[in-house]
């Protein structure tokens, strides 16, 4: 391996992919979402356009290309425009972190499928994902109208809230692998031969709940909740802004899959690790299960969806700090102890 | 117990696994969507479409121009003016003039139609690029399928857009 | 470069087709009910007919997001002002259905009360007649839409800004 | 038809405490098709309320109705009638209250006895002009500020004043009836008052914002407005701003014949078009006199149920996704296909439906179509029991629901509530077992009950009045009788002179009909008393107090129809 592909054209690739890896997993992500509410209820959901409908998110995208911008004039230029970069740059960013799938072994050199491989890795990962909140409040507020700020004022608290158990549930795992790099979690979940998930079934489902509460999604969808504040903090965003927060979520929702299914669900490592029957299951390789496993996650979301009716404001709020906070309270310190005393 | 299975009901989310179980079972049920273009809901043999006038076997226009389906409407939609020919036994239409964006498809013309010349079509695609094709005149009135199509929806053929 | 641009028809009959395509198979309604007909408009969005078949089962709550302005119902002098400024609210290129009697010319209410035809305040591009139109009938309309915008030059409009107020 | 209640003897008895009592205010009465109606003096109004409420007992006023005289009483006599038309619970005695007045006069308002009024007051004051002292925010309620003139009474023309000119005249948006409300009575608009300080306001500094809903939202079930004040997300007050779906319907029916007025009933409460059709058909059928066949009753029974039917469902798929649940709407909404096939079946239409005619109805039930009635009913709890596993035990849907928007029984009733949303605060009143019509003494069902008034109950009765529905139809199936579909109605249809009012059970609640004739064959006056308008009136009630979220739930819950509300 010459040296300029090792250091020029690996590294270049390896951010285009990190660019186009979600990108195409939001447009597969908003056909499925699509499809599957509609199968769902009963109807059959895009299928004109492509293949069973797989162009209708590009073109929706071309089409929101092409609209016109509408900037208000009460509104405040700065921050109306760069909030949905924000969001956009903030799903975008954190993909640096998060491994894309195995290391693939080419002769004696081994291609990562990562950008960057950081001892703190998870902490990054959860910052930069938070950050997206700023860019929901910017645009609320920014927009000059009172259904937009409402839903940035319930965003934030809503965002705030459930960082704390996602935050607490997270820890739990990184006592037990001891390390915060993402993908070392998933190399001792391989050396354990248990994936996190089933040792602690108590966290994944606390994460999971504040996960999907973190990405604005139904049930917990209230800062665009379409029956009360219209289309919440982007009312007032058209054309290519609205698309930016539009697949932003999207993005969002994939990154949160890729991490639990690494925190708890052993990444691209193949089901049962440890058991010698299952050995066929090695055929595939790591990064087709890793995605086997997200797209499952992403499933969930859809089918959470089209299941559930919304979440009030205040048991919201209850449900965060009576349940969500105590229970991955004493889950950490029961982790914690027996970390201790193991 | 009531209360111990409404505890364990809410701790290990069973009203929310019911749910789930539900919808997934529905994901995987028959689905009911009729495909429009390809596939049509035939309308029933009393669906109220638009208004259509009707001759009698040998070709003769039905109408008499008796104007009671002018009289039934509670909307105006009629303007008719009937003319008897010398020497002909009975009354013809010689203008009539139905407004399709002022019917409420109420029927109330066709049950008063002494000779059933007005009756109700099948057709339900009604749409139009321009408001032309909603007024129909006389001869327009016997049009049907896709010559009806075309008078309703003169502008769609013609480019534009 | 304009000037240029025009004298590639070909270029531009592409670029055409390109943009129609993709506005024509992602109309999002705007999910606007007045009346009667906004029961069938809703009707249509459900299991057995589907618009979402076309891409067009996202009813945006909000003006700004959406492409098409399905008028369904029948539209009061006092609603008249409310309905003009949702449109203008709406960011071009954007398209207006009238769906229904009352929204085409006042259908059955010649009052004191009732606006006598949507197209006076707001530009019309397809009518779809009935009291109220079947879901199908309104599928037809859509589509009829669909074929105009595929007839449509968006290029036109981009290069030459003022194109748009013919609108 | 509902039995003659002629001979009531409790007619007479309150028609003598209110002799006896108010020798001078009484000018006349009498009964007169199982109504009483007594003609009272303009100053002895508010006492005769009054006296009628406490002791006598009438609890609701179910409408206020006024007529223009202007071509009868020429130039002696007053120009509006005004006619309060009273019901008094449980044992359902009707009384109308007649009073005249000129057009410079005011009448005392009806409010401080009746609250229900309010709105009635409103509405006669912005068709007519008549005014009433003591109103607490008297103004338009459906027609905009700048109107000129007052739509109903007969000098008005029926296209408007400004009709000559093709140019729409379009209203400014700023001035609309909600702040005349406030420059008339501070309390009830929308303005922070320092006698309503939440606790919030004077701790933290932060001020309420007003919250415009509407007319464009995506859940306030077509158009109306909801004009809110909000700290935070706590309602502080609830203004609903009415007439942005107002026709004129009733305006437009005085210039049409009996039998054309019936297929612009179905555009009032256009998701069950029929109910509507039966209530007019049925006031008119009293007032003329004409006996309806059997078979035709049983058969307006079998429509006005599946009516029902279809109604609940989609008021359920409204509701539900209100609240979020977007499946439900598309699950009721594949139910109540099944049901418009029946209908499109039967007459030819989906949603307007003009299924009833004065006399009977159109078409009869054919062996086939009975059939098919049947196996639908089959399938209706079968797609109910999904939805029933997806809400009823739900924790959110329950946390959504179970306790918000309360209104007791005792509140309901004063604020004139009917119909599914007064029997869920467990008030057992329907007109279909209090006062039948139509034959509905002979079928037996329940009327379903709910305990606390909230949304949740709201929701139960409702999914336990679909089985019930489904029970009659089956009942009506297996007993239809032979014979002829419809009376023997004259091509042309005179009406003799004389009033009536006919209530329903919509359902949506009671929906009542005042037709006055003067012998012609257009009405002289019909007025409508549509429940969703009444049941609105309580949304504020509700409202108070409660989070954002829930003004959206609680409005899904009352089943209001705008079509019905505006007229």
């Amino acid at each position: 391996m010459t040296p300029f592909v090792a250091d020029v054209l690996i590294p270049v690739g390896k951010v285009v992919a990190v660019i186009l890896y979600p990108m195409v997993m939001v447009v597969v992500m908003i056909w499925l979402e699509r499809r599957v509410v509609a199968l769902i209820q009963g109807r059959l959901g895009p299928n004109r356009v492509g293949f069973q409908g797989i162009l209708q998110p590009v073109a929706d995208a071309i089409k929101l290309f092409f609209k016109e911008n509408i900037m208000q004039r009460q509104a405040d230029k700065l921050l109306f425009n760069i909030s949905p970069v924000l969001v956009m740059f903030s799903s975008l960013l954190a993909f640096c972190f998060v491994p894309l799938g195995e290391p693939i072994r080419i002769g004696s050199y081994t291609l990562t499928l990562w950008i960057a491989e950081s001892p703190v890795g998870l902490l990054i990962t959860l910052g930069l994902s938070s950050i997206s909140v700023f860019g929901v409040i910017f645009g609320g507020w920014a927009s000059n109208s009172k259904y937009p700020l409402m839903g940035a004022l319930r965003s934030v608290v809503q965002i705030l809230s459930y960082e704390i158990p996602i935050g607490l549930t997270a820890l739990t795992v990184v006592f037990i692998a001891r390390s915060m790099d993402l993908v070392e979690i998933v190399r001792r979940q391989e050396s354990s031969g248990v994936w996190y998930g089933f040792l602690m079934p108590l966290s994944f489902v606390v994460f999971w709940i504040s996960a999907v509460a973190e990405t604005n999604r139904a049930p917990f969808d209230l800062p665009e909740a379409e029956s009360e504040l219209v289309a919440g903090y982007h009312t007032e965003y058209s054309g290519m802004k609205f698309a930016y927060f539009y697949m932003a979520e999207y993005a969002h929702m994939v990154l949160v899959s890729s991490l639990v299914v690494i925190l708890f669900f052993g990444g691209w490592l193949p089901p049962f690790p440890g058991v010698k029957a299952f050995a066929f299951l090695h055929v595939l390789p790591g990064s087709i299960w890793y995605l086997i496993k997200i797209m499952f996650f992403l499933f969930l979301y859809v089918w959470i969806r089209a299941t559930f009716p919304r979440y009030r404001f205040d048991s919201l709020i209850r449900l965060v700090w009576k349940w969500l906070i105590p229970l991955s309270l004493v889950n950490f310190l029961a982790v914690a102890l027996v970390r201790y005393l193991l | 117990m009531s209360r111990l299975r409404r505890f364990l009901r809410m701790v290990f989310l069973l009203d929310i696994l019911q749910g789930l179980r539900v919808t997934l079972r529905l994901y995987f049920s028959r689905k009911v969507t009729v495909q429009y273009p390809e596939q049509v809901q035939e309308p029933t043999p009393r669906f109220r479409g638009i208004l259509r006038l009707h001759r009698n076997d040998q070709g003769e226009p039905l109408c008499v121009a008796c104007k009671a389906c002018q009289r039934a409407c509670g909307t105006n939609c009629f303007d008719i003016e009937g003319n008897r020919t010398k020497g002909a036994k009975l009354m013809r239409p010689v203008k009539f003039d139905w407004k399709l964006d002022r019917c409420s498809f109420c029927g109330l013309c066709v049950e008063v139609c002494p000779t059933s010349a007005i009756r109700f079509s099948r057709e339900f695609r009604l749409t139009g690029t321009d408001k032309e094709g909603l007024l129909f005149h006389l001869s327009e009135m016997y049009l049907a399928g896709e010559s009806l199509q075309e008078h309703l929806c003169a502008g769609c053929r013609r480019g534009g857009g | 470069m304009t000037e240029a641009l025009e004298k590639a028809p070909f270029f531009l009959a592409r670029a055409d087709a390109f943009i129609t395509w993709a506005q024509k198979n992602s109309l999002w309604p705007f999910g606007s009910g007045l009346a009667c007909c906004a029961i069938e408009m809703i009707a249509t969005a459900a299991a057995r007919f589907d618009i979402a078949r076309f891409g067009m089962e996202l009813f945006r709550a909000s003006p700004r997001q959406a492409d098409l302005f399905i008028v369904a119902g029948t539209v009061t002098n006092k609603m008249a002002p409310v309905i003009r400024r949702l449109w203008d609210q709406m960011p071009d290129p954007k398209w207006a259905l009238a769906m229904g009697n009352c929204a085409i010319n006042g259908g059955p209410f010649p009052t004191y009360s009732v606006l006598q035809g949507v197209d006076k305040i707001i530009p019309v591009d397809v009518y779809v007649a009935g009291c109220p139109p079947t879901p199908q009938g309104l599928i037809h309309g859509l589509m009829i839409l669909q074929e105009k915008i595929a007839r449509s030059h968006p290029t036109k409009e981009i290069l030459n800004p003022d194109a748009r107020i013919r609108r | 038809m509902p039995e003659s209640a002629a001979d009531r003897p409790e007619l007479r008895q309150a028609f003598d405490a209110l002799t006896g009592r108010f020798p001078d205010g009484v000018l006349s009465g009498g009964v007169e098709k199982g109504e009483l109606s007594v003609r009272v003096g303009k100053d002895a109004l508010a006492s005769v309320l009054a006296f009628l409420k406490d002791e006598q007992g009438f609890n609701a006023v179910d409408d206020i109705i006024v007529l223009d005289n202007i071509r009868a009483s020429g130039e002696g006599g007053k120009r509006f009638t005004v006619l309060y038309q009273l019901c008094r619970f449980p044992d359902f005695l009707r009384l109308r209250l007649a009073v005249d007045v000129c057009e410079t006069e005011a009448l005392d308002s009806a409010v401080p006895v009746y609250r229900s009024a309010d709105w009635a007051e409103r509405e006669a004051f912005d068709m007519f002009g008549v005014r009433f002292e003591g109103h607490p925010g008297l103004c338009r309620i459906y027609m905009p500020d700048e109107f000129e003139g007052h739509p109903l009474r007969k000098d008005f023309p029926l296209g408007g004043r400004d009709v000559a000119s093709e140019a729409p005249r379009i209203y400014s948006r700023e001035s609309d009836s909600l702040q005349a409300l406030e420059r008339q009575s501070p309390e009830r608009g929308i303005r922070h008052s320092p006698t309503d300080t939440h606790p919030w306001n004077s701790a933290k500094g932060i001020k309420e914002i007003d919250l415009n809903m509407g007319p464009q939202h995506p859940s306030t079930h077509g158009v109306l407005r909801l004009k809110l004040a909000v700290d935070n997300e706590v309602v502080l007050r609830v203004v609903p701003v009415l007439g942005y779906l107002h026709r004129g319907m009733e305006k437009l029916w005085e210039n049409l014949t009996y039998t054309q007025v019936v297929p612009l009933t179905d555009r009032l409460d256009y998701i069950a078009a029929l109910s509507n059709n039966l209530g007019f058909v049925l006031a008119v059928e009293t007032l003329a006199g004409i006996e309806v066949p059997r078979r035709a009753r049983y058969i307006r029974v079998v429509l006005a149920e599946l009516q029902r039917l279809a109604s609940h469902l989609a008021w359920l798929g409204f509701m539900a996704n209100d609240i979020g649940a977007m499946s439900v709407l598309l699950y009721s909404f594949e139910a109540r296909e099944h049901v418009l096939d029946l209908f499109e079946e039967y007459c030819g239409a989906r949603l307007t439906v003009h299924g009833i005619r004065i006399g009977g109805v159109p078409q009869d039930l054919d062996g086939t179509l009975v059939a098919r009635i049947r196996t639908v009913l089959e399938g209706i709890p079968k797609h109910l029991a999904d939805i029933r596993a997806l809400l009823d035990e739900n924790r959110i849907w329950k946390e959504r629901t179970v306790g918000v928007g309360l209104i007791g029984a005792g509140d309901a009733v004063e604020y004139g509530l009917t119909g599914p949303s007064l029997r869920a605060s467990g008030v057992p009143w329907d007109i279909r077992k209090d006062i039948p019509y139509s034959s509905y003494e002979e079928f037996d069902f329940d009327v379903p009950l709910g305990r606390n008034g909230d949304i949740y109950d709201r929701y139960i009765v409702r999914l336990e009045e679909i089985f019930q529905s489904i029970r009659i139809v089956r009942q009506a199936l297996d007993g239809l009788p032979e014979g002829a579909i419809s009376a023997k109605v004259p091509r042309v249809l005179k009406v003799p002179p004389g009033e009536v009012f006919h209530t329903i059970e919509a359902p949506k609640g009671v929906l009542g009909f005042y037709v006055k004739s003067n012998g012609t064959d257009k009405p002289e006056r019909v007025k409508m008393k549509s429940p969703s308008f009444i049941n609105l009136q309580s949304l504020e009630h509700m409202c108070k107090g409660n989070l954002f979220s829930d003004v959206v739930g609680i409005l899904g819950s009352l089943d209001i129809v705008l079509g019905e509300i505006d007229k």
